[in-house]
């Protein structure tokens, strides 16, 4: 693959929207030990919303560029989802989507380059680094590896693969981690021990994408 | 989990329209959601704005409405609202006095409201946070997302009240609200946890002779658990590092609140004001006013929490001037 | 049972002590135990008296106070509370404009105030008695004790307690007193049970997803056991039966009157709160005044009971006369 | 036995004190499923007061007359126990002190008399009949055989082992009964099938008895 289109978004957004709604109870569950048993239902509200917004503008969509497309996605996260994640998840979007502004189609280069900033605006808005137990376990070393396979010139299935690899190796690494953001910092050492729900759902969006970039590879 | 409810996800909004039925001087709009007194904006009247998570009722639409807020934002169930809320909510509301928003201290109610606050002065609304942070079960912000807004936030929303209600401008108001927050610290115990309606089982469990010290307003697990102990003892266990941190003096004149947290009998709270003022009593420090209720709460979580605000003139002025919402009233 | 007591046996001790020392305005005797107006009696006007098991609050000590009753006795947990007490409440508070004694309808509490009654009125005092029966999940008198006494004894207090403020001779207070006995119905349910301190254990147990209908407020089983439903058919259960009871129709003029059983959270209690007015809305009846809260409870009972009161224009005045009680306030 | 004493009457007490003491947790077990769970705690309370009142005044007690010594139960009873049964239990001891009053000793029948005035006491204060599943199924058939068999000259202790024998019975014939007075009306049908709390406790107030005066002639 050598160009994502707004269809390739398209599809990244419904198949997180799906991926979501099936692990629902299982952020719910995560949340339940080091947080307040909300984030599932908080994403599914939120990514269900972006679907409706997209189904409702389908016409409209195979003329909107790429940016549009995941600005729209991140202030309809940011407008529906409320707590932590909506307006971490929202940013993200929306700080990606200012990267392929005006643009209809992307190279990978591009698209790990939109989504590298858009890691840092979670980091940003919410303070944060790698290592404090939260999404950014998870989306940092999978944007990092991402961008390095991509500057190796790795075909983008491959790099995605490794990137995906790291992603889950840094969402397991929030296992061990004692919080220090969100949350779960307020229980100190007994929030060590348990994954972290937001690690666990940034993974599911980042499966999302391979499914929508990769399946189109194959096709 | 048992709740008199009609479906997990019609909660908040089916309890928006019984609030609406039930207090006609309050406006309730729905989607984006919040409440406002119905006559606003008041002109010249600094806004006060708040809003949350829902499950912590009567706190904040409870608390709108003459000598308290302008205009509350219930986001879901232990959700923080989402900035279109706060952005209608002030439209609504804000007069060219400005609005101050007033936010307990969660990473997404933070940026919940920083959202809000931008997007509200792009429209151009002037706008000023205060943000709570009272809870002393929580350690310094080195080491978490910093200290969490809980019971003294019914007490800020009051007395910020009365100011802005008595003509104080926005910054006097800030400042207000910052002295309370700097006056006033908190500490909870739960002896269950609570079921959210879209988990639909208790966010932690208690064993039969198990509490959670140091718990927050959301049902989550406190800084530990402990065996069950009298009454007494508990009440030591909550004061000591309230008194400790600030610290409260001997001298101090104090408002005591003992908050219960939603499933704790009024009986019980009762008990543990009885065993605060016994303390307090030993340290010499006067408690000039007090409040024992259920004013914000975590669903059915079974236990209390104490807050210690020291009070001075102004303040003590502010918290007995009229008041008249839903959930507190007095003097009209 | 996990409780925030020093002992079972000091429950009621203790937290009477706690609301002394919260509410300055109000005397607390210990042994025999009563809570009166601090300022009393107040020459010329009718005294209110009333009492009941303890385990109800804020019911009855938290509604003594200008504009309600004059003294409260609180009995062990859920026991009515001993002749000696009511006599030293009768002495205590009672003027020559003579006493009335407010009584829920239950055995104990009955003969109890039946035994006070004639030992004031051997002191010479004057007593009146009303007896409050407006349960109606209970049978009639033939095959029961009579119907209970529950919510309606909320606003009997206030709407009797205004007439009496106003300077209504003992007769009228009476009369006024069984005019709202005689046009208030309630009904309740209980999602749980409750633990009395001294039984250490919920009186009932309920399955994860049944209910009781029918309930009273000592955590005791109700009428019957149903499947778990949504709020809005949980509502028709107890809508029902109080509407085809007195019966209430179309044209007329209600207060509405939510309570919660001690242990939900009040955000349900608006949602049912929505379900009943529209349950209402549909048979023509206005909600005029409506009460929403934890009121008159069962310790720590999940659950919740609708009071509908007719309202006539003098009803409805006294309804709306300052009070200022612990737990009831407004206009002053 | 042929003269019932204060010291009979004493003993009586301390052991209905001791009894129901003992009891307490089965009294509210069986208030519970047909009542509020307090029934033992109230009686406990009680009569824990009344040994405490006899107790404090040792010193007078040898000269106090029966009646006397039954209505300070009683007052003392009505003073402590509130519910039900403390009118009604209290009514029943000062009803039967009226009985004895100014009386030093009693002839067996004389108590009897003076028991059966108490009973009709609880049924007059209860508005209650035997049949409605209350205290009165065991009292009033105690109090009936007890009379009869003096009446034929039964030995006492013969009589009142009888009557005990009744009272059982009729403390198990409030199982099947439907509760029509008192706290367990209110269960309609669903009082069936249970023990009256108030049934269980004259029970043992009557093996107190029994214990108090038998032992006597034994000794
Ligand atoms: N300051 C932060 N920076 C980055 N991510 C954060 C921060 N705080 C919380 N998170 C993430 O948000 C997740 C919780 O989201 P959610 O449960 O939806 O919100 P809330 O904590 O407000 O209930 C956490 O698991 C964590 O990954
Ligand atoms: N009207 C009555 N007449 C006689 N006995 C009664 C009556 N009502 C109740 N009782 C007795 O009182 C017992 C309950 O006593 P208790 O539990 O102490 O009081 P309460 O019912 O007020 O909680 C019942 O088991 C029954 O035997
Ligand atoms: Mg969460
Ligand atoms: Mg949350
Ligand atoms: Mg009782
Ligand atoms: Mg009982």
């Amino acid at each position: 693959m050598n160009q994502i289109t707004s269809n390739n978004l398209l599809r990244f957004l419904e198949r997180a929207a799906a991926r979501i709604a099936e692990q629902r109870e299982e952020l719910i569950l995560l949340d339940s030990p080091i947080g307040d048993a909300d984030h599932g239902a908080n994403l599914d509200r939120g990514f269900s919303a972006v679907l409706a917004k997209l189904l409702a503008a389908q016409d409209q969509l195979p003329e909107q560029d790429l940016g549009t497309l995941l600005k729209t996605a991140g202030t309809t996260l940011v407008s529906t989802v409320g707590g932590s994640s909506g307006p971490l998840y929202g940013t993200f979007f929306i700080r990606a989507g200012n990267v392929l502004a005006g643009k209809m189609v992307a190279s990978p280069s591009e698209l790990a380059q939109a989504l590298a900033a858009g890691v840092e605006g979670i980091m940003a808005r919410g303070r944060a680094m790698p290592g404090e137990k939260t999404m950014i376990d998870t989306l940092a070393p999978f944007v990092a590896i991402l961008q390095a396979g991509l500057s190796e010139d790795m075909a983008f299935s491959l790099a995605l693969g490794r990137a995906i690899i790291a992603a889950e190796q840094g969402m397991r690494s929030t296992i061990p981690m004692q919080a220090t953001k969100g949350r779960a910092s307020y229980l100190g050492e007994r929030s060590i021990g348990h994954q972290d729900p937001g690690a666990t759902s940034s993974y599911y969006l980042v499966l999302a994408l391979q499914e929508a970039l990769v399946e189109r590879v194959e096709a | 989990m048992k709740k008199l409810i009609n479906h997990p996800s019609m909660v908040v909004q089916d309890a928006l329209i019984g609030f609406a039925a039930a207090h006609a001087d309050l406006r309730v709009q729905h989607d984006p959601a919040f409440v406002a007194r119905a006559q606003s904006p008041v002109q010249g009247k600094v806004a006060l704005i708040s809003g949350g998570g829902s499950g912590h009722e009567p706190l904040h639409a409870g608390f709108v409405g003459y000598g308290m807020l302008d205009a509350a934002c219930p986001g879901a169930i232990f959700t923080s609202p989402v900035p279109d809320q706060m952005l209608a909510a002030t439209c609504a509301v804000a007069s060219d006095a400005g609005a101050l928003y007033i936010v307990k201290n969660y990473t997404g109610d933070v940026m919940n409201f920083e959202l809000a606050a931008e997007l509200a002065e792009a429209e151009g609304y002037t706008v000023a946070t205060v943000v709570i942070n009272d809870d002393v079960a929580v350690r310094d912000s080195l080491y978490t997302a910093g200290r969490r807004g809980v019971g003294l936030t019914v007490l800020l929303e009051k007395i910020v009240g009365a100011a802005a209600e008595s003509g104080a401008d926005l910054e006097t108001c800030r400042e207000i609200a910052e002295r309370v927050n700097a006056n006033g610290r908190s500490m909870g115990v739960a002896l269950s946890s609570c079921a959210t309606p879209q988990a639909g089982r208790p966010t932690f469990d208690l064993g039969d002779q198990e509490i959670e010290i140091g718990i927050g307003i959301h049902g989550e697990p406190g800084r530990r658990r402990e065996a069950l102990q009298p009454a007494a003892t508990i009440a030591e266990l909550l004061a000591e590092p309230i008194l400790a941190d600030l610290p409260f003096q001997a001298g101090d004149q104090v408002l005591a609140f003992v908050n219960g947290m939603g499933g704790t009998p009024l009986i019980e709270l009762y008990i543990m004001y009885a065993e605060l003022e016994r303390i307090l009593q030993g340290q010499g420090i006067t408690i000039a006013r007090n409040l024992i209720g259920n004013y914000i709460t975590a669903l059915e979580m079974a236990g209390c929490s104490f807050t210690l605000l020291r009070l001075d003139d102004q303040m003590t002025q502010l918290w007995d001037a009229p008041v008249q919402t839903p959930a507190l009233r007095w003097g009209r």
